[in-house]
């Protein structure tokens, strides 16, 4: 017996602490925020757009893009009932914003990294110049590129 | 965030309930059971359903060893895609060899700092 | 003499000078820790292999039992012991270590009750003076060899049974004082297509049955010579399957009476499940605690019976049945 | 294997086999259930934590960050196996402790510290994968087969 006690006050203890060193940053801003985004390195516009779209599709509750002058990236989030449907979702989504927006180099990521790096990447977009943006929205690009 | 622990620990849960009944009532061994669950986890993703599992379930999917058969398949097909049939011998442990090589050098590791207790 | 189909009765009346029983720290704790010679706290004894640790259990145990019954190393004439162990290595190098004559015997758990009656058989007429006899069980060690990794994390249901860290050595002699080994009858391998490794107890008790009832009719007695009949492992279910058996064969038996070694030597509340096991369960629990009785004048006639399982992990992996046998020997105290 | 399937030879072995059925303790395998559930729930919870955690503080995704998950899952499982808390987390939760991928590094880990005695290169070399090569064994070959079939649909059967 004193051994399961010391089993589950272990487990309880280390999950509870890995818990609270994760701040959720989807917890932090339920709501819609408008990120100034008017004094960016590249006009926002063209990623306003596409979150709208995004959202816009059922079961997307949020979705947040950056965009250069020739890429978009844009990360959403799925009703975790509907994350079966992931890929294809993410599929589609991309499908529609490759066809609206042809002049760009489109990526869509349901990642969760993905998501929090762009989220990051908003948050200082007044603070960067457009080499410094390029660069990040490239790395982004290829984190989510890598596999396995 | 919270959903993501919710079923984790469900889906989790449940797979390890059913291990549990191959244990007790149809009498399996545990070599036994963790090889029926590697070859499932293999033929689900013959079919393409271990993937949306996997992004349903998250770690509750990729913890439990059905996750073992489900990557080996995995890095077999993405060689095969490259490289032609060839590619399923040579991918097989492109994705499953973290797991293999953690055991391998835990196992020697522990193997130097401990003496079973009994 | 042989009396009936396989019963030798010992009209010489070999004597048990002396007994002696190792226990591990896991033995400490259970209910018969006062009747241990030596408890280990450390399941290494200090070795550095649970094999050696096993080994050492019968060392020790021979030590204490030849320093028990006053008489010297050299003067010991035979040893038969055995263990569960690949080659009953533990044994035979523990013989080494006395350089006495050997015989080395195995019997799975069946091993304390085999080597008492030949060896009470040897004595009785005239083959050795002193006689060593006893055997041994390292939980880890046996684990290892039948089972799992001792670290694995394989569930045992509620039929497993534990196997005893222990070792018990009795001395024999053609004189001298003490409980005397009056009759024995040896069993044949019975098997009734039980398989499960993880339920021994099931699977030994008809062995158990045939051995006791083939006792009770070659020396034409029954249940009421005795005062205390004790299997050696059947564990809870196998006690329970044994009586059933005996009640179906219509021999008579009184619940009471009938007893297991098994289910003696821990308390309630070890995680032992079904009760314990190995070679070195009987030989404790005879040597030590009903031998400890007979002297008090608690029991005056008891019958033993060790039962043992004869598988291998390879035959359970080749899909055999498991064949057991029991070994009844009789020990009388006459004051 | 399994009592049931095997064919008891003569009228004497099933009617032992009835007996000793009806005397045998029942594994109690809705509580194992309930307790395989929880265990193993846990398990993939701390997982679930190790992936979030690498996936916060370094820079891997949902789909990368589980391998050094597994890594870590397994490196817990030596600790946990080393000072001999696995087998009783086991006992405890049975299917729930065996079946995820600690599980499997338990199987390794303990032989390897079991045989510690036989050397390392005939010992621990030997025997590591006593338990897990199975896994290993049923899973490569059956990964090939499935991926050599859903290959060769691709390829040639236009699928």
């Amino acid at each position: 017996m004193k051994h399961f006690i010391f089993f589950f006050t272990f487990l309880f203890v280390f999950s509870a602490c890995q818990q609270n060193d994760m701040v959720d940053p989807t917890l932090e801003q339920p709501t819609k925020i408008n990120y100034s985004t008017k004094n960016a390195p590249f006009n926002q516009k063209v990623a306003k757009k596409a979150e709208e779209i995004a959202e816009s599709y059922d079961g997307v509750p949020k979705a947040i893009s950056v965009n250069t002058d020739r890429k978009l990236l844009l990360a959403f989030q799925l009703d975790h009932m509907k994350r079966f449907q992931l890929k294809q979702k993410e599929k589609t989504i991309e499908k529609k914003l490759k066809k609206s927006f042809r002049d760009y180099d489109v990526t869509v990521s349901s990642d969760m990294k993905i998501y929090w790096e762009t989220e990051k990447l908003i948050n200082k977009l007044e603070n960067l110049d457009k080499r410094e943006m390029n660069k990040k929205v490239e790395n982004i690009i290829q984190l989510s590129r890598e596999e396995t | 965030m919270v959903a993501s622990f919710f079923w984790a620990f469900v889906i989790g849960g449940l797979i390890c309930v059913i291990g549990q009944i191959m244990f007790d009532v149809f009498h399996l061994t545990p070599a036994h059971t963790l090889s029926t669950f590697v070859v499932i986890g293999a033929i689900l993703d013959g079919f393409g359903l271990y993937e949306p599992f996997i992004d349903f379930a998250g770690a509750g999917a990729t913890i439990p060893i059905t996750s073992f058969g489900n990557s080996l398949v995995h890095g077999a097909l993405q060689e095969a895609e490259k490289h032609g049939l060839i590619g399923v011998l040579t991918g097989m442990f492109e994705v499953t060899s973290s797991g293999i090589s953690a055991a391998i050098i835990f196992g020697f590791i522990g193997a130097l700092l401990f003496k079973p207790k009994g | 003499m042989l009396k009936g189909h396989r019963t030798w009765v010992f009209h010489n009346q070999p004597v048990i000078i002396s007994t002696a029983t190792v226990g591990g720290p896991f033995e400490a704790n259970g209910r018969l820790a006062d009747d241990f010679d030596l408890l280990h706290e450390d399941l290494w004894l200090g070795e550095d292999s649970y094999e050696k640790a096993h080994k050492v259990l019968f060392e020790e145990a021979f030590y204490k039992a030849i320093e028990k019954g006053n008489i010297e190393k050299e003067q010991v004439e035979f040893i038969i012991s055995g263990d569960l162990v690949n080659q009953i290595t533990p044994s035979s190098f523990a013989a080494r270590t006395f350089g006495v004559p050997y015989l080395g015997i195995f019997g799975a758990c069946s091993t304390s009750m085999e080597g008492l009656a030949l060896s009470a058989f040897i004595v009785n007429y005239g083959g050795a003076k002193y006689l060593l006899t006893g055997a041994a069980s390292h939980n880890t060690a046996i684990e290892k060899q039948f089972r799992y990794p001792t670290e694995y994390g394989g569930q045992k249901p509620p039929t497993a049974q534990w196997t005893v860290t222990g070792a018990g050595a009795a001395l024999l002699s053609n004189e001298g004082k003490g409980p005397a080994v009056t009759s024995a009858t040896i069993g044949r391998v019975v098997d009734l297509g039980m398989s499960d490794p993880f339920n021994m107890g099931g699977a030994m008790a008809p062995a158990a049955v045939d051995t006791i009832e083939a006792h009770f009719r070659d020396l034409n007695i029954d249940a009421d010579y005795y005062d205390l009949i004790v299997t050696g492992d059947l564990g809870k279910i196998g006690r329970n399957v044994a009586l059933e058996l005996f009640e179906k064969n219509g021999v008579q038996m009184d619940e009471e009476k009938f007893q297991d070694c098994g289910l003696m030597i821990y308390r309630e509340g070890q995680p032992v499940l079904s009760g314990a096991s190995g070679a070195g369960c009987s030989a404790i629990v005879v040597y030590g605690h009903l031998l400890n009785r007979m002297k008090k004048g608690e029991l005056k006639r008891i019958l033993a019976v060790a039962t043992g399982a004869l598988l291998s992990p390879l035959t359970f992996q080749q899909n055999e049945t498991i064949p057991c046998i029991a070994h009844a020997v009789s020990i009388e105290f006459r004051g | 294997m399994a009592n049931e399937q095997r064919k008891l030879q003569t009228k004497i072995m099933q009617e032992y086999y009835q007996l000793e059925k009806k005397n045998e303790t029942k594994r109690p395998v809705v509580q194992n259930c309930l307790r395989a559930f929880l265990v193993g729930g846990i398990i993939c919870s701390i997982g679930q934590a190790i992936q979030f955690f690498y996936m916060y503080f370094f820079h891997f995704t949902q789909q990368t960050a589980g391998n050094p998950t597994v890594a870590t899952m397994i490196f817990l499982s030596m600790l946990l196996t080393g000072f001999g808390v696995y087998d009783r987390i086991a006992q405890f939760g049975g299917a729930g402790s065996a079946v995820p991928v600690t599980g499997f590094g338990n199987a390794v880990i303990s032989a390897a510290i079991e045989h510690r005695t036989e050397g390392f290169v005939l010992g621990v070399g030997g025997n590591m994968f006593k338990l897990a090569g199975s896994v290993i064994l049923f899973g490569t070959f059956s990964a090939f087969v499935v991926a050599l079939i859903k290959t060769i649909l691709i390829k040639w059967g236009g699928f």
